[in-house]
């Protein structure tokens, strides 16, 4: 029961143009199947990049998204040109989505000069700016006061953009959050922080279940505390995600306060690279989500009202696969950072390196 | 030339740049309506609004990190630490985003942050509210840390840290904000990475920073009267860019040279300026180098002790001394 | 709606020994009486001191009590040999409460080698520990994962001691609140964590009021986002205090649950040294509060049920006085610390000080 | 002696202790159920159960505070910091409150608390993930500040510090956690405050820590070799304590030192080193200290740029050919 709450969303508010567009099956098929396509898209690249960090192409620590990929599909598909995007390191779904070039992407990933960071970041820094895609970042719960303070920053300029501020289950016990979001819901009294909080609950934090992070297992209804409003959606289910995106982008943008949706996923892999044992979950466990895989429900749904046939999936499949094998291509073809990019941008204007070489 | 206080330079510069720049806003711990636990922004909230004069709550690392944000998409924002001592809440975000961020994007965003606030001890805070910070920050590649100790200065490399399209750690002699001089008119900057002299002399450099320059000058003088010693006073003013050049042009003209910090001794100021110059004027060295640094204690609460926790003047005459091999008095 | 909770405390619960001795005019008069003479004490004591700020006999920053009376006093009446108490910088109550020698606390202040820590620590850092005092801190919010920690010490050590946690409504937006009450509630779970956080709201922090720090503002519903249970108590009126305060203490005793209680209150004097404009509120506000003072409230309902007259009041208030006065010449007679001092403490064990002298 | 590597003495250091005192425990994020991200405390929940090792949430600050709150009602917490990168968030604790509490307190309580985790780079973890934390721990009074290179000081340092009733930053060379070498049997202690001379020589005082001293060995085989220089290296190991008369024993009998860091140039140990030489073996310098440090910048990525950012065997060997007057190769 937050202080200054009106109504819970999805118990009426407005319906807007942006809205009566979000798509399903009965509305907009044809957008579905381009959704799908997308889905298929970023999870065929981080199948191509695991292999590339198996092989020691890719260095470092690298975390993909697979099992997630309805999430940032739905949300990034209420995404208006202005809007800013942060989100931590498990970044590569959302810069793709947002058409960053995936060459530029696994490039970053390979180290190399052509890397849409110069091969100075690596998995867990993307960024392009152009795009609204402000970072890829490290530190758990980082980037949240980032966000917060862009979405103030749109309001400042008297624009109606939005930040989409994504962040993991386990970032909910971090300092920052705490902080960001009381910070979010106190600048949203005045109508100066259309933040879009989006909780990918893939229920661990790398091998900590939510329920050994804390009591309170309801998750997004910790928002309550800061005034946020908020709701919970199955985040395997691209239509749903879908429909409360848009409802709730749109609400962000009109009203210039926070909200949050928990989606709720899971990460059918391990966490990320030094995670080999998967001690902390079962088989059984990863078996069962693996049934509630969003891409197969999906694709089943479009099977089933024939917006999509197995023909056309296959074709999907080859298709993107083939466009990844350039993709990786282009990645290894190219060349290491020359020695020089060592030195710039570390200032911006005239002393970009103040040192000795 | 007017006279001010340095409280009152500080507060000229925000202002005057608040005036010229519509994407220069303030925030801070009771800034606003409270008028600053310093004084520094009185008023500002009436002049400018809440909008650009923002109250936040007690969030250090959160609200730096918005600021960070903000800087990003392209606002100057002034961020005060109540006091440097409470910026270890908000390192990880100065040193892991601000000073990084514009590195691993490969260049694609600027930070415009200044985060200001009081420096150093003095005033009987005790451990906790008490820290000199010019080396922990001093040490990141992507950050600028500059610490004026005149009002002319502070007005100056304050204009010139608003305008750095990079982050700068602006740190105030806090004990110093009620102390006069004159500060030129006009919106001219002071560069940074220029050390100043603060008075010429050619028997040994007494080489520091911050309030401690104060004390450099009065042994100067001290020397003068008790030794015929004539002493070069070196405000180093700033801390990264460190204008070496400046020390070693000194040195090589003294040949003796002293290092004052009200900091700790291990990885200070005082080593590096140290280090420096036996790495550049060695051979115009006739002495080492001596470090007169803070006594290695938690600062103490007690009016006497932490007067014999910081150097005081005969500490540095008497190593100024050393360095010219006469007696210690 | 914490995901563990049992019931709401106050609907019922057990009843313990301890309970039914908690105090109040009907049930036992004199222990009220005595407890009407501490908090005249630590009133008097803050009234001293402040003349001693304004003087330029005490330096540093300090902040006192007045106004806050009856929550030390009444939480305390609960503390039993082993428990530990910890708090941030408004901490001169709380150990004199404990039993500690005012003449140590004054002389501290004072900056006296007499001084309860030597002359070492000032205001904002007293320390009793062989009276179950851990300190005094002055990072905003800094002090409460040590009393989370200290509370999980003493069930590992297999004790049924309690730590008692204040804290203001201002540390309430600082990540150390939220990571160190999720700690709490976490071990809490297996009954590891018997902390009792007091929310003393005196709604400011500095000069910033609770609406203007969170959108919010039911302060100790926050604890609810980390599964801790919690109530609200007037905190002037302290046999109310007292109520709760025995009630809670029992309960985290017994279950080695955390457990939270806001306190309602007001600081009628300005937050601390530097406060001299208060311009972020009334006269009028600080009148209104003023006439409900927790002292006064006190005294009245005494005189009201025969337990005091006047008589008694002026004696008491005279008697205080005087020892007040006591102290106070102590500490002003008192010795500077000696210069030797400033080595001491800094390590425990052989190199209690490394460097040159 | 059996061979062990980094990573099973530090955990045999832990294990034995625990085994010996119940009042030692461990704490921090997955390093139990998970066993630990660099598999430091594996298995070591179902040894001692999950009361004594202890999984918390992502919160570096809070548990770290949790820890001194333990620590100082007497229990022991080892407290890992995932990697030390991480501890930005936990150095408000560290510094404001275990640092100093024991001071502010008068000397009524201590923090018998270790924080330990992997410290430096070299495995292209990039900007955020890269740090040397030496100097900026080892600036504070109250910290005690370590960084052992070879199994056998992993092991007795750990000891050390688990029974040292002060604070302990504990950084490991995470890069060499699977580096092999032979380690005591036995509870023996390796005490703080000094060096360790890990090769004798005559002509060149290579001077570093962690990982870097494996680099100044290979440098001083290859000098041997290459120019028939006979270096000395030195591992100083302890950071605070800093065994000052080690590197001076040294330098006075190579009259020549080479200072080798990780971390960037500024405030580093290098410059803390180079200004105790300089201060303390003035008279036998022949050559000022030559610092080689990171290059000054936020740590790249892309394998070639990490490299290219650590000091290397070239740099090396030319800067103690430099000390010598030979010319670079
Ligand atoms: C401050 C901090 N502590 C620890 C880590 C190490 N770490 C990296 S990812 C991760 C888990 C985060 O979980 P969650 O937020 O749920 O995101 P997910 O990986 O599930 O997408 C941890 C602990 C870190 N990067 N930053
Ligand atoms: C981390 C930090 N930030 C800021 C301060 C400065 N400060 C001291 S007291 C205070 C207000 C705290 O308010 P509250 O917690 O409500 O306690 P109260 O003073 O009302 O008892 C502030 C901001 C501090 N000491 N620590
Ligand atoms: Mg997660
Ligand atoms: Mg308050």
């Amino acid at each position: 029961m937050p202080a200054e709450s009106e109504e819970r969303a999805g118990d009426g508010g407005v319906e807007t143009q942006e809205q009566r567009g979000a798509s399903s099956v009965a509305t907009n098929g044809d957008h579905l199947v381009e959704l799908y396509k997308e889905m298929v898209f970023i999870r065929v690249f981080e199948e191509a990049c695991s292999r590339g960090f198996k092989k020691g192409k890719v260095g470092g620590y690298m975390h993909v998204y697979i099992g997630q990929e309805a999430i940032a599909t739905g949300f990034l598909d209420a995404y208006r040109e202005g809007d800013r995007i942060i989100t931590a390191y498990r970044d590569h779904p959302h810069v793709l989505l947002l058409g960053s070039d995936p060459k530029a992407v696994m490039a970053e990933l390979y180290g190399k000069g052509t890397g849409m960071v110069k091969g100075k970041g690596g998995s867990m820094h993307l960024f392009d700016v152009e795009k609204g895609f402000m970072g890829g970042y490290g530190i758990v719960g980082g980037h949240i006061p980032l966000g917060v303070g862009m979405a103030y920053a749109l309001r400042y300029e008297e624009t109606d953009h939005i930040v989409q501020t994504y962040l993991g289950d386990g970032s909910m016990s971090i300092g920052y959050f705490h902080e960001a979001v009381n910070l979010a819901g106190l600048w949203g009294k005045d109508g100066m922080c259309p933040c879009l909080f989006i909780l990918e609950n893939n229920q661990y934090g790398m091998g900590t279940s939510v329920e050994r992070t804390t009591a309170m297992t309801d998750l997004v209804r910790k928002f309550d505390a800061y005034g946020v409003e908020n709701e919970k959606v199955d985040g395997m289910d691209l239509e749903a995600v879908l429909e409360v995106a848009h409802r709730a982008a749109e609400r962000v943008r009109e009203t210039g306060k926070p909200y949050a949706v928990e989606a709720l996923t899971y990460r059918t892999v391990p966490h990320g690279a030094a995670d080999f044992l998967e001690k902390y979950r079962t088989k059984d466990e990863i078996n069962k989500w693996r049934k509630r895989d969003p891409i197969g429900l999906l694709e089943h749904k479009l099977l089933e009202n024939g917006l999509l046939d197995q023909d056309a999936v296959e074709e999907i499949r080859n298709e993107t696969k083939q466009t990844m094998s350039e993709v990786t291509r282009f990645a290894e073809e190219s060349d290491e950072p020359p020695l020089e990019e060592l030195y710039t941008d570390v200032y911006a204007g005239e002393d970009e390196y103040m040192g000795e070489k | 030339m007017p006279e001010m206080t340095y409280r009152q330079a500080l507060k000229t510069a925000m202002a005057e740049e608040m005036e010229r720049d519509e994407s220069v806003l303030l925030m801070g711990e009771d800034i606003g309506v409270y008028g600053g636990t310093h004084l520094i922004t009185d008023g500002l909230i009436d002049r400018f609004g809440p909008k650009r004069v923002i109250d936040t709550p007690i969030a250090e690392g959160g609200f730096t990190g918005a600021a960070i944000g903000m800087a990003m998409l392209g606002l100057k924002p002034i961020v005060e630490m109540m006091t440097w001592s409470f910026s270890f809440l908000a390192s990880d975000q100065i040193i892991q985003t601000a000073a990084k961020v514009r590195y691993f994007s490969g260049g694609q965003v600027e930070v415009p942050l200044v985060v200001r606030g009081p420096n150093g001890g003095g005033v009987q805070l005790s451990a906790q509210h008490t820290h000199s910070m010019e080396n922990l920050y001093g040490h990141f590649p992507g950050l600028k840390v500059v610490s004026p100790v005149t009002p002319a200065d502070v007005k100056g490399m304050m204009l010139t840290a608003i305008r750095d399209p990079n982050p700068v750690v602006f740190l105030e002699a806090g004990a110093l904000y009620g102390t006069k001089g004159e500060v030129p008119d006009g919106d001219g900057g002071v560069p940074f990475g220029k050390a100043r002299v603060a008075r010429e002399g050619t028997d040994v450099s007494l080489i520091s920073y911050g309030r401690q320059v104060n004390l450099c000058l009065r042994v100067a003088d001290r020397l003068e009267e008790e030794d015929g010693v004539s002493a070069e006073v070196i405000d180093v003013r700033s801390i990264r860019p460190l204008d070496e050049d400046t020390i070693v042009e000194s040195v090589k003209k003294t040949h003796r040279a002293v290092a004052v910090q009200e900091q700790w001794r291990l990885f200070g100021v005082a080593s590096e300026t140290a280090s420096i110059i036996q790495e550049k004027a060695f051979d115009y060295l006739d002495a080492p180098v001596i470090r007169v640094s803070g006594a290695e204690v938690p600062a103490p609460y007690a009016r006497n002790l932490e007067v014999a926790a910081f150097p005081n003047e005969q500490q540095v005459a008497n190593a100024a001394r050393r360095t010219l091999y006469m007696e210690e008095k």
